[in-house]
């Protein structure tokens, strides 16, 4: 099972990881937060994988699931939603300023002062 | 003699695999019927109660296991039943706005999916509106 | 102290002129002059006790650290160049006055001035081999500054930017050669560097250093190669020309060698290198002075030609030698100085500096013309000038010297043709601009100067002659002094006399001034010969290589940083696979000791369809909705897993934030294109999809490897104290909210920002809006179908209770303020998908901004509350409370803090989706109107 | 209160931040004065810190009572203390200036501008490691925000380079902490630090992996070579005030390779003792030669400005590498000199740029700065404390790092490199001096003057160097005192971990 | 009984999913693929419970509410997308 | 004096969410009922803007009695739905269907459209623009009058009598 697990979450990288790196904002903020998804899932198993034992204390049991690398998923899906949901708008102005999604510079862009 | 709890496992029994059954015809449904029309019915009707008989299930067993009536799963029921038909009825209307060509065999013809004159100038073209 | 004073004096002078304004100008010279006035008085007050063979030091401890104390020294060498500096300095002061026009700004060429004269100052009597550098370096800046002075004119920028960039390339060589030396001696003390030198000259870095500290001489006092800047800098100002450019800056490079002297000279390649240097610099330059038009030219190339001359004698393996190198530097630097000083004058008077028209000037300024006369004079070495005593001396010792070995003969004979050509355009200098021809093609009728102009020459060329009539009792015991100090050994006896007696040197003076008079008359052909090169020199190569340093590096920076978001993610990627996967594979064994779980077949349909999902989202990522529909698949597959392996929680958030991840996504995709066009080339995507599948091997392997494991954790601890400690059974909660509520804290705190932040990028946007969709179909005229308005008001209220609900039960049960927060806001926002933004709006009574940013205050206000009680921040507290009727209550401060969380996690979502979506509402033609 | 001072540069601009974010429409004259106090305010924080932290004593600050190992601790030694104090140093120049006008380009600024130091500083403090991250979160998230601040062309696509890095970055940062977690069971750093040592090979393997995969993340914070590549046109691009502010964010990253990997992979870590540092010595070395690059080849001051902070990050980067103490005090006097220098120049270069028209702040021909005088004075001292020019800061600080080099082979890599780079930036800042302030048009009668805010901003940050540079001695002093501190990870663990620890209950 | 009862609704719930997969991935049209993605959210909360009948507990019950309450938003946003481009107006 | 309508804007509502309060909780204790109520109240006084007038409920009892026959409808409606899709032998006849609303309240319409999208065979497709009439869209039917028929009969006249008249 953990085979396969490290499987999922690797397909899940490189998945996001490709699309990273493709040349148009919209599947790099995609892949974003398919890497974010991956990145998830692996930080959630760095305490093992528990089945039926929700970290919520019962009597008469102390089979339980590691709660800190819950508690730690839990942070980093609300950053990483914060940082989605900001990537996401950032390529929406863009598209506004550019009038393209491109995400490279071309050349003769050099910074220079845009007041509007 | 046959006990009570073996009765209601029956019954939880019955209910599970009839909500599996109808929650793969829908799914089967969706996977195999000719057009987009058709295989609308089969989410929006057996899938919804396939679950529904899983949810009714779930609600006996947790009753006599828990010893106190389980009625989350009505609450569960309800939602899935007052939103499914309006997923249905937002689907339906995205395949008659794209369109969607329908079974031969179909009869009927509103006037939502008649071909209407084409502006040829709408095709993707953005319109810039600077905001204030 | 008084040490301490005579280089902080000058300093503050560069200070006192700002106060004076430019309009009264007696007044800002007048004033500038007293500081370094007085600093010369202090020097004086110290000749006696100097002369007399001590040593005055002065130290305050400034970077032990560094090895830096702020120490100074007076000894005889500091006495000679300081009273150069501050007498030449103080007469240049008095020059400028009259010198500068009316535009040209006083009190900002004074602050220049003086800021040079300190650094001058400074090197000549550091007594820390880093201060001395500090020093050195701030020559080179302010020279700068001078030499820039008329900066509107594009020559004296040239010349000031390649003066520095030449200067500062030899101070960095400096810089290192000194750090290497103070190593071998492990200290940057002067006088104990001074007496190392057997420990220096042993070292296996001693051939560096000597390289190093070269470089910094030879590049400042302008020897061959580098020459180049000097003549460039002539751009300057002149009273600059005559203090910088003769008589001090350049001066500091051949100081340097007289200092360390001591330590360094003495082998066989401190001779050749400096020996050579110096002759091959001395011939070069005055080569160039005869053919030079512009006077201040060949000024400049004599100035390099004397600079060689001293550089050889400080090379040359006599204790005689350097003595008469010291003996040059006073004497060329009241030459020189004077004969600037004049050419200013002509330039003042005549509006040009060019030989071929300056004639017959005798006529209109005599007084100027004497001056002149005897200053050439003491260029060329004319007896009875000082110029030819050290001529005199320097000759001598060419014939003494070891270097070249067999070719030892070379050296006197180069250096007579040496003196020989610098009689020829001393000749040249004096005749063609004050006795031959007269002056008809000049603009302006010149006349002599103001006599305080003419003063500091005066005074300069009469001490030439008084030395160089009575050398004995003017300056023997000066230059004994200074010798003293720029030799190891004991002085060697010298006289210095007018008359030795008829020998070989006398015979070599005379040949080098007969033969200068045959090569003046005979100029013509060598100007001629001249003729056939073209203008080649060393300043354009110069030019040329700093151009093309500039474009080769605007060309590889624009080829390596070209703007490509993608290539900079790759660099990533590759840094990543380098540095992880490096040492991955450096791993033994990524097999933990756990064994695995065993696998089913729902685990691995899950796994599957994740892998898919998560497949075609990357593949299908030109079609951008079907990628998002995938990637939604991805994220109710990571909600199941979560769920599956014991994370309510995690599961309920996924969920949720899936939802209104994708309402997000389906907002941005109105606003950009609907489809990716095909870019990537078939190579680039194999190249893409290899990497993905190396970093995606890293992960999976790095995942097995801790998942087998096993792990010695903290969380026992919060299992264990989860209930009595942090009053709540539901341990993932109580991590959130109590024992790492600090995480939290930020968390929401980012969330916040990112609201806050989108609204800032919201404002002023310029929108795309598409008027149809990417198969060219116009949109639906249907905008709020009211079967959807009908199911959403109703699903309000009931998500609104199921949200409390989950809020309420937290603590104990998976839920908690996030959720609770997230459903409350996906049924707000389903209100304004069904309804619209301005239904919507007119309804919510709130503003989102100040909900949000209160949400983090109450959080935060809940971790201050603590305070009070004197503990810790974010220490919680909770009770139970029977109430009657209710029952046993709990309560929590940590509730408090989750209910900061929900309502951030509500102020911020709705900040970003509900503003997003109100954008494009005013600009919108609504179709509905059209058709109902 | 003395007790809760570790966490007060923490709270203090989270406290302020909030209350000026809480209406968007607030009168800008009553936020700036609030900025500008609370900012200094911090100061006096950090100042109070830097005293406190003098007596060698390592600090903890138990959050919500929750003792180490278990709960988060904020750490105070002389390294953070000296961060928090260099960055709210920083900050008030910034907020200065800012007040002078560029706050009021868009909304929100010093609300954003405190969270933003509420990061940084947080970031500085922390003893546990998902904890910093949650820091560099804040920190970015604000930093975003902040970026686009006035909006633009330029800024905005510069920005999405920059977050859309930074977004991947935080992602290896989580993979990271998962293996270190997965390996270690805690994420406390010094609990952490003692249990390194006792991994076996297999986990120390992975152990090693998150500790790379650490030094990528700091490196993209940091702008270490190949990472660097947005830094130049997003710190460019960003307004003024923000940019001077960014400066101490790839400080951030210094930081955390110096913290990490004297901490954590220090000298007691066995095997994995001191993985990184090679490292950082050859990236240093490599952003160092594309820093100069960069800097001669730059055709706007601010672009060159953003390459000699690069210049900046080799040297330190460079120093780490060094591995000893008297590296490590080198670095960090180098760090508090380029951080404040190279912040005032991102001023600087603005406020030159306003006064010359449509050429703003391109090394081109233009019209005349207004203020010849002030700027020029302010240029050449900013200048020459950058390209390391006696007597101000950058010539000691360049040195002490060059004397930090003890092996002939690092002393010939290090010097020639820093040498010439010392060369190139003198070559480079004299053009574009010579071209900005000499080569110019005449004056037109503008009435554009910087101001007195302007102003005082920019010497108070520039004017820095000379200060620095006289206070060597006393700075140095702190600075080496710092670095034996660092390297006695033992102290840490006697500090944070006394044998034997319970969890406090509230 | 129950177990046996248990296995085979799953597999078919199981089954059930593979289906909308099928169809999520061939479309043809994009309604085909969004209303498959619904079926699946549907087809999630049976799975749930029949995982909480398993493990006898209630743990993950809001969950299944969470997606039958929330699940169709997503449905409705990406049809009104479809519709009318701008699902906030 | 308070009127009923200031604190209890929707009453239905507010026994809806005291119902589904006690459902969530899984408890009847006295607190809970307390606490339901409380936000039985306070809900719909926060979301009473969000909430636009709908149809009165006339006669609750016909109600059950509704729902009770839709219930027995939908089972029935999925044993069709399921006979066509397993067995392939059996055709479909679908139909598109216009069906003539004689309801006017749009709340009404939802209900209906809803029960016609559960229900045997069909499914609700567009609600015209106009709202004067329902495209449904039937899986296996002949002749649109008798369905019309059937649907009127069946759910559109209760309705009616329950909310309308
Ligand atoms: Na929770
Ligand atoms: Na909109």
């Amino acid at each position: 099972m953990e085979a396969l697990y490290a499987t999922m979450t690797g397909a899940l990288a490189a998945s996001g990881l490709y699309l990273t790196l493709r040349g148009r904002t919209f599947p790099v903020v995609v892949g974003l937060t398919l890497l974010s998804y991956a990145v998830n899932l692996f930080l959630f198993s760095t305490g093992g994988l528990t089945t039926d034992g929700a970290a919520v204390i019962k009597e008469h049991t102390d089979h339980y699931a590691d709660p800190l690398p819950q508690a730690l998923v839990l942070t980093a899906i609300v950053i990483g939603f914060a940082m989605t949901a900001f990537s996401v708008i950032l390529a929406i102005r863009v598209r506004g300023e550019l009038g393209n999604d491109v995400v490279n510079v071309t050349r003769g862009d050099e910074p220079r002062e845009d007041k509007s | 003699m046959i006990g009570f709890y073996t009765v209601m496992e029956g019954i939880i029994a019955f209910f599970l695999v009839a909500g599996g059954v109808f929650a793969f015809i829908g799914s089967l449904g969706l996977a195999r019927l000719q057009d987009f029309y058709m295989r609308l019915h089969g989410p929006s009707k057996t899938s919804t109660l396939g679950v529904g008989c899983t949810l009714i299930g779930s609600m006996i067993y947790f009753s006599l296991t828990n010893h106190t009536i389980s009625l989350q799963e009505l609450l569960i029921t309800i939602f899935l039943f007052v939103t499914a038909p309006v997923s249905a009825h937002m689907l339906a209307k995205c395949a008659l706005h794209q369109k969607l060509p329908h079974y031969e065999r179909t009869k009927g013809r509103p006037e939502e999916l008649d071909e209407e004159q084409e502006d040829p100038d709408a095709a993707d073209r953005p319109s810039t509106t600077p905001a204030p | 102290m008084s040490l301490l004073f005579i280089v902080l004096l000058p300093l503050l002078g560069s200070l006192v002129p700002l106060l004076g304004s430019n309009d009264r100008r007696n007044l800002c010279a007048l004033i500038t002059a007293i500081l370094p006035a007085v600093a010369l008085a202090l020097v004086a007050t110290n000749i006696g006790d100097v002369l007399s063979g001590n040593v005055q030091h002065y130290s305050i401890p400034w970077i032990p650290a560094l090895g830096l104390d702020f120490a100074l020294r007076l000894d005889g060498l500091s006495l000679m160049f300081a009273l150069l500096i501050l007498g030449i300095g103080l007469l240049i002061i008095l020059y400028t006055r009259f010198y500068l026009a009316a535009e040209d700004s006083m009190p900002r060429f004074y602050a220049y001035l003086m800021l040079f004269l300190t650094a001058m100052l400074g090197i000549v009597m550091a007594d820390n081999l880093l201060l001395l550098w500090i020093f050195w370096e701030l020559t080179s800046l302010s020279s700068f500054l001078l030499i820039g002075f008329w900066h509107t004119q594009s020559d004296a920028r040239r010349g000031a930017r390649v003066s520095l960039t030449v200067t500062a390339m030899g101070g960095l060589a400096l810089l290192a050669g000194l750090l290497l030396l103070g190593q071998m001696v492990g200290s940057y003390d002067m006088q104990t560097v001074l007496d190392s030198r057997d420990l220096i000259q042993q070292d296996e870095r001693y051939v560096p250093v000597v390289l190093l500290i070269l470089l910094g001489a030879f590049t400042k006092s302008a020897q061959f190669p580098f020459q180049f800047w000097l003549p460039q800098a002539m751009a300057a100002p002149t009273p600059v020309s005559a203090f910088l450019h003769s008589a001090t800056m350049v001066k500091a490079g051949v100081f340097l060698l007289a200092r360390l002297h001591p330590a360094l000279a003495g082998s066989e390649i401190w001779l050749y290198l400096v020996g050579l240097t110096g002759l091959v610099t001395m011939i070069y330059g005055a080569y160039f002075a005869l053919i030079k038009y512009d006077i201040k030219a060949i000024l400049a190339y004599s100035t390099i030609s004397h600079l060689g001359m001293i550089t050889m004698l400080f090379g040359l393996d006599s204790r005689m030698a350097t003595v008469a190198g010291l003996f040059h530097i006073i004497n060329h630097a009241l030459f020189k100085a004077s004969l600037f000083m004049v050419a200013g004058i002509v330039d003042h008077e005549c509006g040009t500096r060019d030989i071929r028209k300056l004639k017959g000037l005798r006529r209109y300024m005599p007084m100027t013309t004497v001056l002149a006369t005897l200053g050439g004079a003491s260029m060329a070495g004319v007896p009875l000038m000082n110029g030819y005593l050290s001529k005199e001396m320097m000759l001598t010792e060419t014939l003494e010297t070891g270097l070249l070995g067999g070719l030892f003969w070379l050296v006197p004979v180069l250096a007579t043709l040496g003196s020989l050509i610098s009689a020829a355009y001393a000749l040249r200098f004096v005749r063609n601009i004050f006795f031959e021809g007269s002056p008809g093609t000049l603009e302006v009728t010149p006349h002599e100067p103001p006599l305080l102009m003419r003063a500091p020459v005066l005074l300069m060329i009469t001490l030439c002659v008084v030395i160089g009539l009575l050398p004995a009792i003017t300056v023997t015991s000066l230059l004994h002094a200074a010798a003293d100090a720029a030799l190891a050994e004991p002085v060697p006896e010298f006289h210095l006399a007018i008359w030795h007696g008829f020998n070989l040197p006398l015979l070599m003076s005379a040949i080098a001034l007969g033969g200068g008079v045959v090569l003046y008359l005979l100029r013509k052909p060598l100007f001629d010969f001249q003729r056939q090169f073209t203008s080649l020199n060393t300043l354009s190569i110069y030019e040329v290589t700093v151009q093309g340093i500039v474009r080769a590096a605007q060309w590889s920076l624009d080829t390596l940083e070209n703007g490509s978001l993608q290539r900079y993610m790759l660099w990533l990627v590759i840094a990543v696979l380098c540095l992880a996967g490096g040492s991955l594979v450096m791993t033994p064994s990524l097999q933990g000791n756990l064994p695995q779980q065993p696998l089913d077949a729902l685990l691995i349909a899950g796994a599957a369809i994740t892998i898919l999902a998560g497949l075609a989202t990357a593949s299908l990522h030109r079609r951008r909705l079907i990628s998002l529909l995938m990637l939604s698949v991805v994220g109710l597959m990571v909600s199941l897993v979560f769920a599956r392996f014991s994370a309510p929680d995690l599961a309920l958030t996924q969920l949720a934030v899936e939802v209104v991840t994708m309402i997000l996504l389906m907002l941005a995709l109105f606003f950009l294109p609907q489809r990716t066009p095909k870019e990537s080339s078939g190579l680039r995507v194999v190249r893409d999809v290899l990497l993905s599948a190396a970093f995606g091997g890293i992960v999976a392997s790095l995942n097995y490897a801790i998942l087998t494991q096993p792990i010695d954790s903290i969380s026992q601890f919060f299992l264990e104290h989860s209930v009595p400690g942090g009053g709540g059974h539901n341990v993932v909660n109580v991590i959130l909210v109590d024992f790492r509520g600090f995480d939290t804290l930020g968390e929401i705190t980012v969330l916040g920002i990112a609201g806050i932040g989108i609204f800032k990028l919201l404002n002023r946007l310029r929108l795309f809006m598409p008027s149809s969709d990417f198969e060219g179909r116009p949109w639906s005229p249907d905008s709020h179908p009211m079967i959807l308005a009908i199911v959403s008001q109703t699903l309000l209220p009931l998500a609104l209770l199921v949200s409390i609900f989950i809020f309420l039960r937290g603590h104990n049960a998976p839920g908690g303020g996030f959720i609770a927060g997230l459903v409350t806001s996906v049924a707000l926002i389903l209100m304004y998908i069904a309804r619209g933004v301005d239904w919507a709006q007119q309804r919510l009574a709130f503003q989102f901004q100040p909900i949000a940013v209160a949400g983090v205050g109450i959080a935060a206000l809940t971790g201050l509350g603590s305070w009070f009680f004197g503990y810790p921040f974010l220490t919680s507290a909770f009770g139970h409370f029977y109430i009657p009727l209710i029952g046993d209550v709990e309560l929590a401060t940590a509730m408090l803090f989750d209910l900061g969380v929900y309502f951030t996690v509500i102020g911020a979502t709705l900040m970003i989706l509900a503003n997003l979506g109100k954008l494009t509402t005013p600009h919108r033609p609504s179709k509905q109107k059209e058709q109902s | 209160m003395m007790q809760h001072l570790i966490i007060l540069p923490i709270v203090l601009p989270l406290f302020t931040g909030l209350f000026m974010l809480l209406s968007r429409n607030g009168a800008t004259r009553s936020r700036r004065i609030l900025a500008l106090a609370s900012t200094s305010l911090l100061v006096v924080a950090g100042a109070l810190q830097v005293i406190q932290s003098g007596d060698d004593v390592v600090r903890y600050y138990a959050l919500g009572d929750w003792q180490p190992p278990f709960g988060i601790i904020l750490v105070l030694d002389r390294l953070s203390a000296m961060m928090v104090l260099l960055t709210a140093i920083l900050a008030l120049g910034s907020v200065i200036y800012a007040c002078a006008g560029d706050d009021e380009q868009g909304s929100n600024f010093h609300g954003l501008f405190q969270l933003q130091l509420m990061g940084v500083n947080g970031a500085f403090l922390t003893g546990d490691l998902f904890n910093l991250f949650v820091f560099f979160e804040v920190l970015l998230i604000a930093s975003y925000a902040l970026l686009i601040h006035g909006g633009g062309k330029s800024r905005i696509h510069s920005s999405f380079h920059y977050v859309a890095l930074n977004l991947a970055g935080s992602a290896l940062f989580l993979i990271a902490v998962g293996v270190l977690y997965g390996v270690t069971g805690t994420l406390n750093m010094t609990d952490m630090a003692t249990r390194i040592p006792e991994l076996d090979a297999s986990q120390a393997g992975l152990a090693k992996v998150g500790a790379m995969l650490l030094l990528v993340v700091f490196g993209l914070k940091a702008a270490m070579m190949p990472l660097y590549f947005w830094l130049p046109r997003a710190y460019a691009a960003a307004p003024a005030p923000v940019a001077a502010l960014f400066v101490i964010m790839s400080k951030v990253g210094i930081y955390g390779i110096l913290r990490i990997y004297t901490l954590i992979f220090g000298a007691q870590a066995g095997v994995l003792a001191d993985i990184a540092q090679p490292w950082a010595w050859w990236l240093g070395l490599a952003t160092l030669a594309l820093g100069s690059v960069g800097v001669i080849a730059a055709r706007d001051l601010r672009t060159q400005v953003a390459y000699l902070i690069l210049v900046s990050i080799g040297t330190l980067l460079a120093g780490i590498g060094m591995n000893s103490q008297q590296a490590t005090s080198a670095l960090l006097y180098y760090m508090i000199h380029t951080t404040l220098v190279t912040g005032g120049l991102f001023l600087l270069a603005d406020a030159i740029a306003r006064q010359r028209g449509k050429a703003g702040a391109r090394i081109v021909r233009s019209r005349s700065v207004t203020q010849t005088a002030p700027l020029g004075i302010l240029f050449f001292v900013g200048a020459m404390a950058v390209v390391g020019m006696p007597p101000l800061s950058g010539a000691i600080g360049k040195t002490l790092v060059m004397q930090a080099a003890s092996l002939p082979s690092d002393k010939a890599w290090l010097w020639s490199i820093l040498l010439a780079n010392g060369l190139v930036s003198v070559i480079a800042l004299s053009r574009a001096g010579s071209t900005v302030f000499w080569r110019a048009n005449h004056k037109e009668e503008t009435h554009e003057t910087m101001g007195a805010m302007r102003g005082i901003a920019l010497v108070f940050l520039i004017g820095a160097s000379p200060l620095i540079s006289l206070l060597a001695g006393p700075v140095t002093e702190f600075t080496e005192a710092t670095a034996t501190q660092l390297s006695d990870q033992q102290r840490y663990i006697r500090a944070i971990l006394p044998a034997d620890t319970a969890g406090g209950d509230a | 009984m129950l177990d046996t009862a248990l296995w085979i609704s799953l597999a078919l719930f199981v089954v059930a999913i593979l289906l909308n997969v099928y169809r999520l991935t061939i479309g043809p049209s994009l309604p085909d693929r969004i209303l498959a993605l619904d079926t699946m959210y549907v087809n999630s909360i049976g799975l749930i419970i029949l995982f909480c009948i398993w493990l006898n507990s209630k743990t993950y019950f809001e969950a299944a509410l969470l997606i039958a309450m929330l699940g169709f938003i997503s449905t409705v946003a990406v049809c009104k997308y479809l519709l009318r481009g701008d699902i906030i107006e | 004096m308070i009127r009923a309508r200031s604190w209890l804007p929707i009453p239905l509502l507010s026994v809806l969410l005291l119902a589904v309060w006690l459902l969530l909780q899984q408890s009847v204790a006295f607190g809970q009922w307390l606490l339901g109520g409380f936000l039985a109240i306070v809900i719909p006084i926060v979301i009473h803007p969000f909430w636009e007038p709908q149809a009165y409920l006339k006669r609750p009892f016909l109600l059950v009695r509704y729902y009770l026959r839709v219930l027995g409808d939908i089972v029935i409606a999925n044993l069709q739905v399921s006979r066509i899709i397993i067995d392939p032998r059996k055709r479909a006849n679908p139909m598109f269907v216009v069906y003539p609303l004689e309801l006017e309240d749009y709340f009404t319409i939802t209900v209906l459209a809803s029960t016609i999208t559960l229900t045997p065979g069909t499914v609700s497709a567009h609600l015209r623009l106009d709202g004067k009439s329902l495209l449904i869209h039937t899986l296996d039917a002949d002749d649109p009058d008798t369905v019309i028929k059937e649907i009127h009969e069946r759910y559109e006249r209760p309705l009616k009598e329950i909310f309308e008249c």
